[in-house]
């Protein structure tokens, strides 16, 4: 049996199966089913200042088993409405995280205060999302406003703050290290990247918004490739996301140098069930591994390739 | 589960406010399931399908803006869909009675005729608001249905709400299982009803859809989400629901009054 | 029989299907071939000033059906020698696109000249390589320094000047601006988005350079939204390029606003006679869509949608 | 297609210069097709298959950085297998000669073996730079073939190229195919006295391998890719390219002397 908890940002999780912003997250009922199905932890929908019903649909288009795309258009009840949700997610026991979104550093804190109040164990601070003018992603293109963002919430709230940032950018390291200079606690990579469906026969976008943003297995080796740059160039813990789908994938997230993963898009290919299965088979593939733990996973692809490849043979190191 | 977009072959005028749209969609479908109805350069809506044998067909009543803009379409013109999503009723056969009230028709004929070619003996409490909105009502002759009217106007059969066919019904024969889909208010009553008689009880629940998937949330009532636990849930899980009849969620996902 | 023609910054190729560079551009027979297969016209190998051999292998990674990595390395034989593999092409009628990659816009004008000189009917300039550091994407990713490039470029050649943009930044509209103030003919979008694939039995990255770039089905919305946003943007051509691999996806293309595509990894996954398979699988699918031309198909869905979806239903609009 | 992680589970120094390395891989495999090889923190590189049934098979002779790398490999040690690519053996059976040099009857064995399974009746003409470089000499006796050696410096068989055996084979007897792998010059000796001799000849071509799925360019020769159209050609194909026996593309692309 490998020993699943992670730790991390002074938190700790039976597993580093979280279930991201956006997925089951509305409701204080459904995140709690995440948890119970198997999630270390559960992220909420990103919660802004008033209810917003977000985009006409159609709203999400799937693409075969390998890419989703969706422009929600952040619908959610607003702060004032949601502490009931979260207070009936930590009364059945969740380990929730708050996730919050706003169009400037000064809502960003408000927001995140009022969500701190609520008991979540840390904020999540959606900077990242592609499809919402002026709100998010934005801001979280500027390395400049991921800064000031983070330190206006870090001063505001106790719990440990996570930046999640866009892959919408030509140097996602310099975002995560705009975050770290701030004061988060651990940056999340990646939210979705900017895409559209066109329907030939009615020769128009599929979603009602136009431009929305690619999620699924499709952007798995470029979330991968965000959480590989930004784990060797920040001392923070990274949080990975996108196109987790198998225990396998988490495997290469940890060991890309992530300290846990966000499942998001498999939840609508495999349902909630996913988390359990997919603890149970990161059990086993730890074991198979030769790894005692998945913290012990962590980073290893790093060190087998840092700084450079090694231009001298290790084959007997993989024994 | 794939997005297809078709063209509109048969178009039939159900009552002043609903209008049947038949399509070819090739995905195999069982009577309680819905799809989503994409109305280009419009909103995407959930509909259960009314036909779900060879063109399959749904049939929308005007409740806003895109049901209305529905009503305008005509045939030849191009739908996109996708689905079929969510559960479907068991068709285990019997004395089955169907209680419908508004479009709640919709999802029940298809169920009924099913049930019927499986040796079900049915009977349909039917209600609407007024003689010409009578949804179905020779439809579920022709499968056979013995069909109880009532009318909120008295301009056919009973005036007042289709409880008050149903009750009457429920408290004078036995039935093996009742079906309903109607408003929430309807459903809560005729669901004690059937409680009360003991018979067990199915109903068909409409929330707001968005992905339609099991991942937005957007449906979500109580544990289930009704886009993929639903739309048909027994009448024991919706009896243990406080927000059944009482709450649904708006589409940012505030609760408001259902 | 749709026509199946494009003119674009004054070219006319037969039909809109262009070989992407990097895909059996490295030697003339191969270019010839792509062209004899049915492409309406191949891009090379990008070509630099001396020869590279590339990165060691493995240089490439599959991913299943859907997405392919790549870390070349900007293997090519030099300026020197390439002209020869362009003769070879030349003389056997193929409609050929040079490509170069430089460090500075004094070596890009250098290159881009000595390949005009070849006789190609254009030039394509690689400012979006996501693996070769200080060639192409470094300065790809600042609009300033594409402006520069191509202003010295178009300073230089006669033949039309494409600028090929990368997809790994904020802000492709930007850049797509400063190539045309530059004074591009055209730009084709979208290059490779940075990626990663890690190996978790051998913990380590599976390519030899570590990041790679994305190509494939997996970056087509990708791509779409990024041609989508740049046609609104500018009034040059722009070309699409990624993950294409039908004719339904060459519409989608067209229909965003592209005057032309470029195809790169479906010839792994189909080989080479893909050309002239979508080719015809166009023209059938131009008649069924009602369209007389694949010029016709240009920009329609833009059309439909800007400048936002419209709120009025037109649903007769497509009958 | 698919690339996968495997252990080393049988390793064999054939000659002091040459190991094969048994590996499990799943997929079918026939003759002649090869794989990429990569050895973790070295390059990929690729190999033919010297063995396609039960456990597979690699036989590696030293000729840069990454193949002596393979020598040092042990059993246990992982490697990573992708594949298998390119065409076969055309294995009709009949009287075929067989003319190997240096590493190449790494790919001639399979490919003997199974057409001697199928009734061929086999002559093979092998070479090498001495004795003990000798590659697979017992494998081929083994499966009843006729052995004909020659030695650069003449300690087994005849003192010279392996071309004078063949030669002399192809003068004073009839054969229904002849099959080569070795360097270019050889197979380009060979070729010329099999199509001299009215012998339908194939040879097993090798150049810089990157992608191995027809895309890079890199094994590009004359009109074909070695990794999808090769890498055996009929002698005839391979006559008609000025490329062969004097040309090759180095790892840039660019055309060097073979
Ligand atoms: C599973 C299911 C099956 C349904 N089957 C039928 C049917 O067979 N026939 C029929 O006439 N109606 C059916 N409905 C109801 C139908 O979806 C709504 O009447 C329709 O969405 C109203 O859209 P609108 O734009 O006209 O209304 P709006 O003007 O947008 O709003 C009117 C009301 O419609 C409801 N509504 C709006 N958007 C949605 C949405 N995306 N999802 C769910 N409800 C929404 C809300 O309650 C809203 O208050 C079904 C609903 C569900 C969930
Ligand atoms: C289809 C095919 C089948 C082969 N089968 C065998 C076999 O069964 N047994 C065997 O011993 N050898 C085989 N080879 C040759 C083998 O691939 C090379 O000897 C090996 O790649 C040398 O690598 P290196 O790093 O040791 O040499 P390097 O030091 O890198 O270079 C030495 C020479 O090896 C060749 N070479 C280097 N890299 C590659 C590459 N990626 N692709 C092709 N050639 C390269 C070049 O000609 C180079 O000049 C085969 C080659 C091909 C193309
Ligand atoms: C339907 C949907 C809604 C989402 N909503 C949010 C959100 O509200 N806040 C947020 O930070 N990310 C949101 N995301 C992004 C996901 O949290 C996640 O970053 C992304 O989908 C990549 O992970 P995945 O491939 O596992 O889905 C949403 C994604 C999807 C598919
Ligand atoms: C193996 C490989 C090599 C490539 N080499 C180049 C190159 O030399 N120059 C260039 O501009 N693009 C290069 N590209 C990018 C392609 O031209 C194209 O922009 C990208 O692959 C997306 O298109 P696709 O999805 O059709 O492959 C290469 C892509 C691949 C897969
Ligand atoms: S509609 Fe999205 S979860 Fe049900
Ligand atoms: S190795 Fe890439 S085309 Fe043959």
């Amino acid at each position: 049996m490998a020993d699943l908890r992670v730790s991390w940002a002074g938190l700790s999780l039976r597993n580093p199966l979280i279930l991201a912003s956006g997925i089951w997250g509305e409701s204080g009922a459904s995140l709690a089913g995440a948890y119970e199905a198997g999630a270390g932890a559960v992220i909420t929908k990103s919660i802004g200042a008033a209810p917003r019903p977000g985009y006409p649909n159609p709203t999400v288009e799937a693409l075969d088993q390998w890419g989703f795309l969706n422009a929600m258009g952040l619908p959610n009840p607003g702060i004032e409405e949601y502490p009931k949700e979260i207070a009936v997610a930590r009364a059945r026991g969740a380990a929730v995280i708050g996730s919050v979104f706003g169009g400037s550093a000064e809502e960003f804190a408000e927001l995140a205060g009022r969500m701190a109040d609520t008991g979540v164990l840390a904020v999540e601070l959606n900077l990242s999302c592609p499809h919402a003018e002026g709100l998010g992603a934005d801001i979280g293109e500027v390395p400049e406003e991921v800064e000031a963002v983070t330190r206006a919430v870090r001063a505001r709230v106790k719990v440990p703050v996570i930046v999640k940032l866009t892959p919408n950018t030509s140097d996602p390291v310099a975002l995560a290290r705009a975050a770290e200079r701030g004061g988060a606690s651990a940056v999340s990579a990646i939210n979705t990247l900017k895409a559209i469906a066109i329907d030939i026969r009615l020769r128009r976008p599929v979603l009602s918004h136009g431009i929305g943003g690619l999620s699924g297995p499709a952007i798995k080796p470029i979330g991968l490739a965000c959480v590989w740059q930004i784990a060797r160039a920040v001392t923070i813990p990274v949080i990975g996301v996108g196109g987790i789908r198998s225990a396998e994938d988490v495997i290469e997230y940890l060991m890309a140098g992530a300290s846990a993963v966000e499942i998001g898009t498999a939840v609508a290919f495999d349902g909630i069930g996913l988390f359990g299965r997919i603890a149970s088979d990161l059990d086993r593939l730890l074991g198979e591994l030769g790894l005692p733990s998945a913290a012990s996973a962590i980073g290893l692809a790093q060190r087998a390739a840092a700084p450079a490849m090694p231009a001298a043979p290790s084959v007997r190191g993989n024994r | 589960m794939m997005r297809t977009v078709v063209p509109v072959v048969e178009r039939v005028l159900e009552t002043p406010s609903t209008v049947t749209l038949r399509f070819p969609f090739a995905p195999a479908a069982r009577p309680g399931q819905f799809v989503m109805l994409w109305v280009p350069g419009d909103d995407e809506i959930p509909m259960s399908l009314s036909y779900v044998e060879g063109s399959k067909g749904v049939t929308v009543k005007v409740m806003g803006s895109t049901s209305r803009t529905v009503q305008s379409i005509a045939v030849g013109d191009r739908i996109g869909i996708r689905g079929p999503y969510g559960n479907a009723f068991d068709l285990s056969p019997g004395r089955i009675l169907l209680v419908g009230g508004g479009s709640g028709s919709a999802v029940l004929a298809p169920a009924a005729e099913a049930a019927a070619r499986r040796g079900a003996r049915l009977t349909v409490a039917l209600g609407a608001t007024t003689a010409s909105e009578l949804l179905f009502a020779e439809r579920f002759r022709r499968m056979g249905a013995r069909v109880e009217i009532a009318t909120d106007d008295g301009t056919a059969g009973r005036r007042g709400y289709v409880t008050r066919v149903s009750d009457a019904l429920l408290a004078s024969e036995r039935f093996d299982a009742l079906w309903t889909c109607g408003p929430e208010v309807m459903m809560g009553k005729v669901l004690a009803s059937a409680e009360a008689a003991h018979v067990p009880a199915i109903g068909s629940v409409e929330r707001v859809m968005k992905c339609a998937l099991g991942m937005c949330d957007a449906c979500s009532l109580g544990p289930y989400h009704v886009c993929t636990d639903g739309p048909v849930f027994s009448g024991e899980a919706l009896r243990g629901l406080p927000e059944f009849g009482h709450l649904k969620r708006e589409s940012s996902g505030r609760l408001v009054p259902a």
